[in-house]
Parts: structure tokens; C-alpha cells; sequence
């Protein structure tokens, strides 16, 4: 499988089809796997692929830095192709220059990420070529069996919940900046005239910005799970996302970057949409 | 002959020094999988074994991620300020690696050295510093490539060593400690075990010879391309200090407040033209390393790095110092070796 | 410090009595930023504007708070006023503290805490307003009329004989739309041909105006002043230019008979064929699913007898393309399909009324044509089954309206007169007949025309029944009507000849796809909407679009007349200038630092949101970005809510303003 | 707050222009009585109105907002306050996950004839508020240090 991927890489290279790969990398055999840029056909021994390899890649993709180095190749996991699909519909990418590289993926983590035990896209579906292939069998839903056990508590409990876990976050954006589909030029965070929300790592400014993160992926978000890998303070995230991409499917009928086809769901509406609580 | 505490003992002495009304810090799981220095609410929080560093450092309880400066009151078309005073209640910090606590001392230079920081330096003075000896450590440890080690004692008031069954040797280094444990401790007979440190991972003077000469080296494009320019090693580092100043409030008043910033966000050096002279992020690896390697030293004859490995460790692309430094001196082997060949 | 002047008006005693204005004004004067604070009888009068204007010049304001009304009622006028003295009008704000504050509240002091948080959050928002200047945009003095029925042929000819050069699109072959079917008008009876086939050929000939027939707007984009309209010109295998309308094709052309839609099928029709004597452009068109060439490339009848040469099988669809500063909707109606056999279910039905199943059960146009001396049967009234003149007439008005079952709850508005018109010209050509009429209530206001009604009651004997008919049957040729007479209480039954139902007016076919094409709004019905009922009856929501006649509502003749005139006469005042000013109050997009997700471009209700990009000179991107069309934007910053980065803002409504709005909520 | 006096909650309503703001000068010219705690932020569309300006009045103090703009079908936008309905749904959601009080926070068709209607929500929205009394959860939060 690892052969076939460096194969395919290396005939990229070298066929000047591509400028460079984005791949996975590792220093040691049981060290963990991080993201590598391969610009010359030698290189691509380098290449790793094995359930270390937790980094959604195409957060690169919208960075000038790496735009630089020329056409890229990416290689994606399923979960990580649903972002290629929402950052196609919001123009971010030009498929046509980009040669996207699936790995079928029986998913990553030992014992198993929480995102895979649910995961129903081990295939990805739009890439040029697939490499490898799966036992893994995609789930049939569960997605929201954890939110649903969250909610069970009363909202004055919730609260609480957060506060705790919000008074962790230190602002240091980790979340952000892994997030594929956070690719704004400057977050409305970092903007001043006028401050929408406090800089201050406080309890107000940490709600107001992760208000802000979540609302902002509402039927954007893919439930890659970089967010909550990424924070330092082990702020369970994914609650406020999966919160929406349950709205986005209950409500609207809509999972992001499922079907590219799909109008997104901010930025268009029906006149059924329901509003029983609009007094 | 050493002076020897038990588990229980310590949690104690946290549990009576919280109850003079005082607070306390330490080592906690706030999750099954997530080791933090946070407030104590009680001594059997505290964790003492079963983790190599915490996700985060001490620094938040002497150099807070967010400091009111003072208030403002707009009083009709006049405004009227106040000054901030830092808490001074005694602070204890105990379970500290050796590696946060070297911070502090090496951060009394930056906050002391033309103006004197008056919330830095009153916090430093209402705490207490208890170190716990690093029993384990992981591959992103690398105290000792930068002159600590598992039992450092740079910026502890007192030093615990791990003994079998639960105990401690408790070392107190100044009158600080000595006051802490004082009555608090058995002599024993046994003594802990010398602990063993990292392997030395990174000629740390290579580097700053390689710092030194070539500013403008091609490597930190390549090895920033991965970075995502987030701030999470920065605010977890020990001894990164940089922070932001920014008022918030309504048309009533506010107050000037003082927040954690870091040089690896693009905002960081933005100008209000809109010109950014760090526009790269290989710019801004850079900094942070030249900062820490070079230009401190340069400026207070100290390392600003601990060698703890947070960075590493809460680097979403597995960057962070030993990475970047070792990359570095890779690059520096390759294109000598290319000027040999 | 910035120099904010605030003026707190009393009133008179609307606002002094529950208000206490000197309180306010001391407070007022504190706040951060404000220069002067004065209160004063009436900010709006003549002396209050007078004041504002001096303060302006002697304390040199920045901005302005005015505390008095809705800013609906007096910010025009007070942004005047600032005009007048120099400062520009879109650095004044109002604060509400009449209608949502002394008005609503009774306690003093309440009323006086929270007019001064109004104040305080305006003059918080008029610290962050901008100085905006009008919006030119240039503007093409031409303008598109759809529909050439008599209200469009009305605006075309009223544009045109201004001056204006003008586009008429109709979607029929002739122009002349219901009206030149009709047979006589009421109230006056006199002949609806004689008075519209003169400005059906003034149409057709004026200088000024270009005529697409047997056309359809296809396409519209661009906006206020700048539109381009892609009109298709169906074939019509006729060459118009060679065609002198002799009529050697239609007469020669042997094709199965098809019934005229002209006669609305009383009347058989050719393949080729005029839709009636008068068209403009007096002109035939070739039927293709009627006509043998097409059918079965069998015949070429009409080609061999054209001397002209006019007839072009080949000929094809034409799309051209027209632009026009405005566009005036005269789309017009059609009647309730009141058969059995139902194109739209939601809007038909009656199957017990047999129409479409019985001959002799008719609609009202239907029965215009009967009546008309251009119509089938030369205006002798005959009944289509057998030709026999009935002697038994009955009339139902409000088939389909009024009746909220069949899913129209409005009053066509129009049947009770021309249902008592068709009672009088059916006695005054059957002298010896009777014409009932059953109906629910009788609607005659209007010019003579309770007089008009009356007559036909009195002079002309109909036989009003005040109810509905349940059902009509067929009895050995005798159309059985059961109804009721609500009045007398008893049941009728009338054994008529001829049955004719005033079937409601919905708009015509197609209007909705149009309305999409022009982005205006349309109410449940279908009918077009004004953009205020009241005082912009003939505008939409979307500037440089008119409507007139009965796409907008049912109306009748002189009632759509007078719409067009209004529509009309509102594009002249348009072209009456030499461009066009629009409020600046719309969004702007941060080029730099708009990300291009073109979140905005979807959510745009005006699409006046362009997905751009920015190269430098040489040619090479520099970035993708959108960008917003000031001759498109309405203002409503739907596109700010759904940028996440806010690269996009709202001039008059920004993020700053707002915010600090509610940074004064203190 | 003490047993007797009662509590006067802040109440923020952000209102489109062409509906909601003009359903309360109805209010006014009727002389329709209501409680003084609201306090109108009037917007051009409900299309305008952002979730963070939600967020931005807790913040500020607020015990309850109020959002509100024309029926489906009359926005003067036409298509505005479908965009802002949809943005809402999702917005509830959100809130009700993060344990924010949803009896504080309202959503509203008010036209420009329903002046009564204006009275009528404001007044029961105010009082509901008056016996929810002030939103001390999210104020402890805002003005905790860390």
C-alpha cells in the first residue's frame, strides 16, 4: 500500500504532473506522523501513510506559503476529502488544479478516534485515484450519540460544563489555524473596529469566540476533529460542532461536504423552514 | 540523612495552606487524558505521578494570560483611571517540573531588567515554588541540552525527589521552602535515587554559532512550511512572555487589560498601514527561535528555553523547538556537506 | 474630542408632557463627544431647522442627534437641513423618543431615563457615522414595455410621445391584448375596437417605438438605469418586412381547421393565419403543429400563392438583445379555468357548472366575442351548439372569486359590471329574451356606474337573483340552472339555453417566471406587488421596474389606463434627469481582506454582489474577491450577517455604528 | 434583589426597519402602552442582524433580547428574513448546547400594522423576564477574571 502511494507520488513528480505532494511524514517508526511537503521525486520515500496519520491535510491548501510552491498533489483520508468538498463550493480551490490522492483509511488512532468509530466515508469518493483499500464497513449513523447523552443534562448544567472547560482556553487558536475550513484572511477575532469579541482569554471573550468558531462552521464543518486534537487544554470541541451538523441534518437536510451539488445551507433558505418559535 | 514527606502529608499541607485563606496550584487530570497545572481546591487533586509534563506551564499563575492594568470611568465628559493591583495573597505552587520552575527565573531578567514589572515581581513574591523531580520523561523533553535536568533547581523554593511507596525527599533550597515544610517532614534514612534526564538531543552552541551567522538562513521557509502559525506553543511555554495590550469596555468604562500574545500570529507584527514585516510564517519561526536562542542571551546571558518540550507536545504538526532546531541543524549538515561535495 | 450637536425636540406637549427635556438636555450635554445640547418647541419648524443650521456653523458639528419622532417621519428633513448648512446629511442621526418613548410610557422619570439612553446610543452611532455622498449611476433613457395590451400600448405610447425611445414586447401576434376582443365597454357602451385599434396602430407606427410581436423576454440582467434584456422573437415563418398581409396564404391554406384563440374557440382558424382583421402588425404567423409542411412536409400551399415571397419555412427563433434604464410590467390577466379538466388545480374547477362539457355553458370573453361585430357570428348572439338564438340567458357572476375553496378569495372586482353590460347587449339584440343574472353581491362603485347596473335592471328587464347556483344539467337540450334567490329565500331553477360565467381574473400564464427573470415580488395569487399599496402603487422593490394594469391587481379598462399613465409618467421622471442618484446607504466590500467564499454572492436578495478579482498592472491575479454593485444594492446587509470575517459592511448600518449602539446600552 | 422592590430587566430588541420599527411607531401613534425597558436597535433587515449582536447585548448587560422583522413574504428585501430565519434555527441550536438561557432570548414577526402585536410581545416578554429575573449566570460569567 505505502509502495503504491510513493509510486504514485513519484510518477507525479516525476511526469511534472504535480509541483509537490502534501503527505504525512514520520521521524521514527513509532514516532508520530506530521505533515510533509515532497517537491522532488527522491524524496518520496519519506512518504508514510498508517493510523498515525491524524493531520487533515488540506488545511494547507488555502495557505499562501505552500500556494507558492506550485500545483499540488494532497493526500486525503474520506473525512478529510468532505473539507476539499466544502472549500470547492466556497471557491477556495480549483479542482482542476489540484490532483487529490484518497487513501482508503480503516481509520486512525489506537485505540480508534471517536470520529472513526462513527465514520461512514473509510472510501474517499472524488479523488483521482484511490490508494489501497479497507475492510472498515462505514457506519450507519451514531454520529450525535454523545451530543444526544449531553444534552440530557439541564442547561443550567451545561453551562457549567463549559465554564469549566472554557476557563481552560488560553485564546492560542490552535483550533483555527487547523481547521481547513477556517481560512478567512483575518478572523473577525483579530479585527478591532469594532471588537465583536473580547481578545481577553476570559470566560466572556473564550464563550464569544467559540460561539463565533462553531456558528461560523454551521454546515461547513466535517467533524474532522482537528480542533479538539489540537487544543492544548482538551476542550471538548466537537460538542459544538456536532450540535450544528445535527441542526444542519435535521433541519435542513444537509451534511457538509457529502454532496457537492448541495446549496449550503447559510446564505440560502426555504419557505418551509420551520418557525414554530418565532412568536 | 534526608527530610522525607509522605503523599498524604503534602496533601495536608495544601489542604491547611488553602485554609489560611491562601491559594494553591498544582498538577491536575482535568480529564482522563489531560494532565494541567490549575488552582487546587484541595490537596487530593493534586497529581504526582502518572504524567510527564502538563499540557500547560506555571507561567499562567505568576504571568496570568490576562491582567487588568487599570479601569477607566468616563465621569460626564471627563475620564477617571485607577491602578490594578495584582493579588498578593500567598500563592503555593506545588508539583512544578523543574523545567517550569527554571522559567521563572530566567523570566525575573526580562521583567526587571530597565522597567521594573510590578505585577510580575509581587506575584513572584507571594509564591512559593515546589518542584517535583522528573521520575519520566518523553521524547520531547530536552532539559539537559540547555543545562537543566530532572532535578534542576533553578527558581524552586523546595525540590521533592520520588521515593518507592508514595514518599518524598523534600529539599528546601530557600527560606521560602524551609518555611513551607517546616515541621512538616521525618528524617529518614533512605535517600531518592539519582534521576535520569534526556540524552543531551541538541548542541544547543552549534545552533547559536548557526543563529549568529546566517539570519537569513533558506532552511526556515522549508521547515515553517508545516507551521500553522498558531499560538498553542507559545502559550504553553514556560518562559515565552510576550503579550498585548488592549482596552475593553462600554460607553461607562473598562479597563486596560494586558493578554498573552505570541510572534507566531500574523497580527502579532501587523502595522496599522496594513504592512506586515514578519509576513511569512518562516519569518516568525524565526523570530521565536532567534529570540530564544540568540537575542536573549545576547541581552541577559540566558537561554529563554527550558528545554520542557510543551511546544512539541502541543503542536498540532509536531514542530515545535527540538523539531524546528533539529531541522536546522540538518539543513546546516546538508549544505555543507553540498559545499564539501 | 469630537463635536456632536444633540437637539431634543418638546414636541410641542407629545413629548414635554411625559419627558422631562431639560433633564435630559443637562444629562445629555455630558456625554463623551457631545459639543451642545438645546431642546426646543419643534426641531422640525422653520425656526427649529433655522437653529440646527446655526449651531451647525457656530459650534462646527461633527454630526448630529436629533431626539424627536420616527426617524420614518422627519430624518429626510433634518438631513436637509444639515445639507443646508454645509455638514453632510448622513452625519444625523434621530433618536425616537416620541413614538417609542413619551408616547408609550406614562411614568415621568422612566420615560426621561430612557430617552436619554436613546439619545446616548445615537450619539454613540452618530460618532461612527461616515460622511456619504449620493450614488451616481449613468442611465440609458429607453425603456422596455411587456405586454402590449391596452395599458402596455398605454405607457409605450406615453413614453414614446415624451420623447423616449421604446422596447413594447408582446407575447401574442398582434397587440392589442383582451381588450381587442371585446365587444362594447361599459358604462358607456361604446366599442371597444373603434377606441383601441387607433392607438394599436399609432403603436405599431410611431417612430419611437419598437415592436417585438410574437415575442418574449427571455432573459434580464444589470439594473436601475442599465438593464439588457434578451428578447426571443419566436418564428413565425412569415417574413413581416416582405408580407403586405394580402392574405392569399391564409385564405389558400388547406390545413385541418384549429379554433382561433382570438374567438377563444368559437371560431375555426387556419395554420396560417391573422388572429384577427385589425392586428398590429397586420401580419399572419404559420401554426406549426397545424400546418401540413410542418406536419408532414406535405404541403406548400401558402409559399406557392405569397407574391411577396414572405412565407420562410427555415425561419428560426431570434434572440436579440435591448437596452433599456426601466422596465414597465403590463403582463395582464387571464380567467379562472373554470373546466372540468384542470391545468393548475389550485385555481380551477367547477366541473358542476359544465363548462367544457355542455356547448352552450360559455365564459364571459367568450361571450364578448359572441356579442362582438367582429366576432364569429357576426354579433348575432347564436349559442355554439346549434347556432339557435337562446331566448333563456342566464349569467353567473363570481365563478371562482370570492370563494376561498377554490383557493381565490378576492373580488375580480370587474363581473358585475360587465355581467349587467352582457345582459344589456343581449336584450338589445334578442329583444324577446330574458337574462338572468345570479350573483352574490352587486359591485358598482365607479363613474356611472350604479346608474349603468340599474339600468340594465330596470330599463332592460334582467332578472336578478341575489345566490349561487349549485349545479347545471343538461335536459333534452335545455340547460337546467339550480340556484337559489337568497333574498326571496326560494329556490330557482332556471331552464336556459345559454349558461355565462363570469370566471375570476388571475394573472396571465407566465407572469411568475417573468417576475423571477426581474426580481420583483408577487403576492399569493401571483399578482404582481407594488412596492407600497398606498403611495407607490405602480413601483417595485426593485428600482427601475413599473408595474400597471392587471398583472398587479384585476382592474378594469379605465382603472389600467390610468396605472400605465402613473407608470409611465414615473419612468419620465427618471429620464427627466440627466442620471441616477441613489442612496449610499449600501454595502462595501473589504477588497483586501475579503477571503472570496462568496458566501455574500449567494445570499444576496438583489444578486448585486459580483465574484471579482484583483490583478496588478501587468495582468497577473492578485486575488479573488467580491464586489458590490452600487447600482443593484438595496441596503439590507443580509451579506454582513454571512460574512464570517465581516469583510463585507453596511454604510449607515456598520459594524462599528452598531456596536456602538450597543456599547451605550448602559 | 430584594423581596419588594421588583426587578427591572434590560431588555435589547433589534428590529428591521421597514416592519418591526414601524410596528412600534403604530404602537406610538396609538398610544399603545408598554413597559420602558426595551430598548430598539433598529437595523435595516432582519437579513442584517448577526448572531454576535445577540451575543454583544448579553454581554452588555442584557436580561433578555428581543430580534424581530417582517412575516414571511412581506420583507422589504424581500427574501431577508428567510435568510435570517434559517441563520436562527441554526443559532438555537447552538445556545441551547451551550446552556445559554432560551427563555431569554426571542424571535419575533411583528408588521408594520401590528402595533398592538409590538405592545402586546414587549409587554409579555418584559414581564416573563421580571419573574426570570437578571440573567446573573452570564454576568458572574463576564465579569469573572479568567
Amino acid at each position: 500500500m505505502i509502495e503504491q502511494l510513493r509510486q504514485t507520488c513519484r510518477r507525479l513528480l516525476e511526469e511534472a504532473k504535480v509541483n509537490v505532494i502534501i503527505g504525512y511524514g514520520q521521524s521514527s517508526a513509532d514516532g508520530p506522523a506530521f505533515p510533509i511537503f515532497i517537491t522532488k521525486p527522491e524524496q518520496v520515500d519519506k512518504l508514510v501513510w498508517n493510523d498515525k496519520c491524524y493531520a487533515n491535510l488540506t488545511t494547507y491548501l488555502t495557505r499562501n506559503d505552500v500556494k507558492a510552491l506550485g500545483k499540488p498533489a494532497i493526500i486525503v483520508k474520506g473525512c478529510d476529502e468532505r473539507a476539499l468538498v466544502v472549500l470547492q463550493q466556497e471557491s477556495q480551490i480549483n479542482r482542476e488544479a489540484l490532483y487529490v490522492i484518497g487513501v482508503a483509511c480503516d481509520g486512525v488512532g489506537n485505540p480508534r478516534a471517536a470520529k472513526c468509530l462513527v465514520c461512514d466515508v473509510h472510501r474517499p469518493r472524488f479523488a483521482d485515484e484511490v490508494v489501497g483499500d479497507t475492510a472498515a464497513t462505514d457506519a450507519g449513523g451514531g454520529r450525535y450519540l454523545e451530543l444526544g447523552e449531553f444534552l440530557k443534562k439541564s442547561p443550567a448544567e451545561r453551562m457549567t460544563y463549559w465554564m469549566e472547560e472554557l476557563s481552560r482556553c488560553v485564546k492560542c487558536y490552535a483550533c483555527r489555524e487547523v481547521c481547513p475550513l477556517c481560512y478567512c484572511n483575518r478572523c473577525i477575532v483579530d479585527k478591532n473596529r469594532p471588537t465583536v469579541i473580547d481578545t481577553s482569554a476570559t470566560l466572556k471573550g473564550n464563550l464569544a469566540w467559540q460561539i463565533v468558531r462553531a456558528f461560523h462552521l454551521a454546515g461547513r464543518c466535517v467533524s474532522c476533529g482537528e480542533c479538539v486534537r489540537a487544543c492544548p487544554a482538551g476542550i471538548n470541541l466537537a460538542l459544538l460542532n456536532l450540535t450544528l451538523a445535527r441542526a444542519a441534518e435535521e433541519h435542513f437536510q444537509y451534511r457538509a461536504g457529502i454532496d457537492p451539488q448541495k446549496t449550503p445551507i447559510i446564505g440560502s433558505y426555504s419557505l418551509e423552514d420551520k418557525e414554530e418559535f418565532i412568536l | 540523612m534526608s527530610e522525607v514527606i509522605t503523599r498524604k502529608n503534602l496533601q495536608d499541607l495544601v489542604n491547611a495552606w488553602i485554609s489560611r485563606g491562601n491559594t494553591a496550584a498544582g498538577p491536575v487530570f482535568v480529564k482522563p487524558d489531560v494532565c494541567m497545572y490549575e488552582k487546587l481546591s484541595s490537596g487530593e487533586r493534586l497529581a504526582l505521578d502518572s504524567f510527564v509534563h502538563p499540557t500547560n506551564s506555571i507561567k499562567e499563575f505568576y504571568f496570568p494570560r490576562h491582567e487588568k492594568i487599570y479601569t477607566y470611568r468616563f465621569k460626564g465628559q471627563k475620564l477617571e483611571l485607577d491602578d490594578c493591583e495584582p493579588a498578593r495573597t500567598p500563592q503555593l505552587i506545588l508539583g512544578a517540573r523543574p523545567c517550569d520552575a527554571a522559567a521563572i527565573a530566567i523570566l525575573d531578567r526580562v521583567f526587571n531588567w530597565d522597567y521594573k514589572d510590578k505585577f510580575f515581581n509581587l506575584r513572584r513574591e507571594a509564591t512559593t515554588i515546589v518542584t517535583l523531580g522528573c521520575a519520566e520523561y518523553d521524547d520531547n523533553c530536552f532539559c539537559t541540552s540547555v543545562g537543566l535536568g530532572p532535578t534542576a533547581e533553578k527558581g524552586s523554593d523546595a525540590i521533592l525527589l520520588p521515593l518507592n511507596d508514595g514518599e518524598f525527599e523534600v529539599r528546601c533550597l530557600t527560606d521560602k521552602g524551609k518555611a513551607l515544610f517546616a515541621g512538616k517532614t521525618q528524617t529518614s534514612s533512605q535517600e531518592a535515587k539519582p534521576l535520569s534526564g534526556p540524552e543531551n538531543r541538541v548542541d544547543i552552541e552549534l545552533i547559536v554559532a548557526q543563529l549568529e551567522k546566517n539570519f537569513e538562513d533558506p532552511a526556515w521557509r522549508e521547515i515553517a512550511l508545516r507551521c500553522l502559525g498558531c499560538g498553542a506553543c507559545a502559550y504553553t511555554c514556560p518562559t515565552c512572555h510576550c503579550f498585548d495590550i488592549v482596552d475593553e469596555g462600554n460607553a461607562a468604562g473598562g479597563a486596560r487589560v494586558k493578554n498573552w500574545d505570541s510572534c507566531q500570529f500574523p497580527m502579532f507584527t501587523m502595522h496599522a498601514s496594513g504592512h506586515n514585516p514578519r509576513s511569512t510564517q518562516g519569518q516568525r519561526q524565526r523570530q521565536r527561535i532567534q529570540h530564544k536562542f540568540r537575542i536573549y542571551r545576547e541581552k541577559f546571558g540566558e537561554t529563554l528555553c527550558t528545554g520542557c518540550g510543551n511546544c512539541t507536545r502541543n503542536c498540532p504538526v509536531e514542530l515545535g523547538v527540538l523539531n524546528t532546531l533539529l531541522s536546522l541543524r540538518e539543513h546546516a549538515l546538508r549544505s555543507s556537506s553540498e559545499v564539501r561535495g | 474630542m469630537a463635536r456632536i450637536g444633540v437637539f431634543i425636540c418638546w414636541c410641542g406637549e407629545n413629548i414635554a408632557r411625559t419627558v422631562d427635556v431639560d433633564q435630559v438636555t443637562k444629562e445629555v450635554a455630558e456625554i463623551p463627544g457631545v459639543r451642545c445640547a438645546v431642546n426646543y418647541k419643534y426641531v422640525c419648524s422653520d425656526p427649529g431647522q433655522a437653529m440646527i443650521r446655526d449651531r451647525i456653523n457656530a459650534d462646527k458639528l461633527q454630526g448630529l442627534v436629533v431626539a424627536s419622532c420616527s426617524p420614518h417621519m422627519h430624518l429626510k428633513t433634518f438631513r436637509a437641513a444639515a445639507k443646508a448648512a454645509g455638514l453632510n446629511p448622513y452625519l444625523v442621526e434621530m433618536a425616537n423618543i416620541r413614538e417609542h418613548c413619551s408616547w408609550v410610557h406614562h411614568n415621568r422619570d422612566e420615560a426621561t431615563a430612557k430617552a436619554i439612553c436613546l439619545i446616548r446610543m445615537a450619539v454613540g452611532k452618530v460618532l461612527r457615522n461616515r460622511a456619504l455622498d449620493p450614488i451616481k449611476v449613468p442611465l440609458t433613457k429607453r425603456a422596455l414595455v411587456i405586454g402590449a395590451g391596452v395599458a402596455g400600448i398605454q405607457a409605450a405610447l406615453d413614453v414614446a410621445d415624451a420623447g423616449f425611445d421604446v422596447v413594447l414586447v408582446e407575447r401574442d401576434p398582434s397587440v392589442g391584448g383582451k381588450m381587442a376582443g371585446l365587444s362594447e365597454t361599459f358604462p358607456t357602451l361604446d366599442c371597444s375596437q373603434c377606441i383601441l385599434t387607433p392607438r394599436m396602430v399609432e403603436v405599431g407606427q410611431h417612430p419611437n417605438i419598437t415592436l417585438h410581436s410574437y415575442s418574449e423576454v427571455e432573459s434580464v440582467e444589470g439594473y436601475v438605469g442599465n438593464f439588457k434584456v434578451t428578447v426571443r422573437k419566436k418564428a413565425r415563418y412569415v417574413d413581416i418586412d416582405k408580407c403586405t398581409g394580402c392574405g392569399d396564404c391564409w385564405n389558400k391554406c388547406p390545413s385541418k381547421r384549429k379554433l382561433s384563440e382570438f374567438d377563444y374557440g368559437l371560431a375555426p382558424r387556419k395554420a396560417i393565419y391573422m388572429p384577427f382583421p385589425q392586428a398590429v402588425p397586420a401580419r399572419p404567423v404559420i401554426d406549426r403543429e397545424a400546418c401540413l409542411h410542418f406536419i408532414r412536409n406535405a404541403c406548400g400551399t401558402c409559399k406557392k400563392k405569397c407574391q411577396a415571397d414572405a412565407i420562410n419555412f427555415a425561419d428560426e427563433d431570434k434572440l436579440v438583445t435591448e437596452e433599456v434604464g426601466a422596465v414597465i410590467v403590463a403582463a395582464g390577466y387571464q380567467l379562472y379555468d373554470i373546466a372540468k379538466a384542470q391545468k393548475n388545480p389550485k385555481y380551477s374547477g367547477y366541473g358542476e357548472y359544465g363548462y367544457g362539457q355542455y356547448k352552450d355553458v360559455i365564459n364571459s370573453l367568450q361571450f364578448e366575442r359572441l356579442v362582438s361585430a367582429s366576432g364569429p357570428t357576426g354579433g348575432e348572439i347564436k349559442r355554439p351548439s346549434d347556432g339557435a338564438t337562446p331566448k333563456n340567458i342566464v349569467f353567473i357572476s363570481c365563478v371562482g372569486s370570492r370563494d376561498n375553496a377554490k383557493g381565490i378569495s378576492y373580488c375580480s372586482k370587474i363581473c358585475c359590471m360587465y355581467t349587467a353590460k352582457h345582459t344589456m347587449l343581449y336584450k338589445h339584440k334578442v329583444h324577446d329574451g330574458t337574462a338572468h343574472v345570479f350573483y352574490m353581491d352587486i359591485r358598482a362603485g365607479g363613474k356611472n356606474y350604479e346608474e349603468f347596473v340599474r339600468r340594465a335592471i330596470e330599463q332592460d328587464g334582467a332578472q336578478y337573483h341575489r345566490g349561487r347556483v349549485s349545479k347545471i344539467t343538461e335536459e333534452d337540450g335545455k340547460l337546467i340552472v339550480r340556484g337559489a334567490d337568497t333574498l326571496a329565500g326560494v329556490p330557482v331553477t332556471v331552464e336556459a339555453d345559454m349558461v355565462v360565467l363570469a370566471a375570476a381574473m388571475r394573472p396571465s400564464d407566465g407572469v411568475l417566471e417573468l417576475a423571477q427573470k426581474l426580481k420583483i415580488g408577487y403576492d399569493e395569487f401571483g399578482f404582481l406587488s407594488e412596492s407600497h399599496p398606498k403611495l407607490r402603487p405602480v413601483e417595485t422593490n426593485t428600482a427601475g421596474v413599473y408595474i400597471c394594469g392587471a398583472c398587479q391587481a384585476p382592474k378594469d379598462i379605465p382603472e389600467a389606463v390610468a396605472q400605465a399613465s402613473a407608470a409611465a409618467a414615473k419612468v419620465l421622471v427618471m429620464f427627466g434627469k440627466g442620471e441616477l442618484t441613489r442612496e449610499p446607504e449600501i454595502a462595501q466590500v473589504n477588497e483586501q481582506l475579503c477571503a472570496a467564499c462568496y458566501a455574500c454572492v449567494r445570499t444576496c436578495p438583489y444578486n448585486a454582489i459580483d465574484k471579482t478579482e484583483i490583478r496588478d498592472r501587468k495582468g497577473n491575479l492578485i486575488k479573488y474577491t467580491a464586489r458590490v454593485n452600487p447600482g443593484l444594492c438595496m441596503g439590507c446587509g443580509t451579506c454582513v450577517a454571512v460574512c464570517p470575517s465581516k469583510s463585507v459592511d453596511l454604510e449607515g448600518f456598520s459594524e462599528q455604528q452598531v456596536y456602538e449602539m450597543v456599547k451605550n446600552l448602559i | 434583589m430584594s423581596e419588594t422592590a421588583i426587578f427591572e430587566p434590560k431588555i435589547v430588541a433589534y428590529v428591521c426597519n421597514w416592519c418591526t420599527y414601524l410596528g412600534a411607531d403604530l404602537a406610538g401613534t396609538n398610544r399603545l402602552e408598554y413597559p420602558s425597558n426595551v430598548r430598539i436597535i433598529r437595523l435595516p433587515c432582519t437579513g442584517r442582524i448577526d448572531f454576535n449582536l445577540i451575543i454583544k447585548a448579553l454581554e452588555s448587560g442584557a436580561d433578555a433580547v428581543v430580534v424581530s422583522g417582517c412575516h414571511p413574504g412581506d420583507c422589504h428585501y424581500t427574501v431577508g428574513n428567510y435568510h435570517a430565519r434559517r441563520r436562527w434555527i441554526l443559532f438555537r441550536e447552538l445556545i441551547g448546547t451551550l446552556g445559554i438561557d432560551m427563555d431569554r432570548i426571542h424571535f419575533a414577526w411583528i408588521s408594520a400594522a401590528e402595533g398592538k402585536k409590538f405592545q402586546q410581545t414587549i409587554t409579555e416578554i418584559t414581564e416573563q423576564t421580571r419573574k426570570l429575573g437578571p440573567y446573573t449566570a452570564y454576568r458572574k460569567l463576564c465579569e469573572a477574571s479568567i
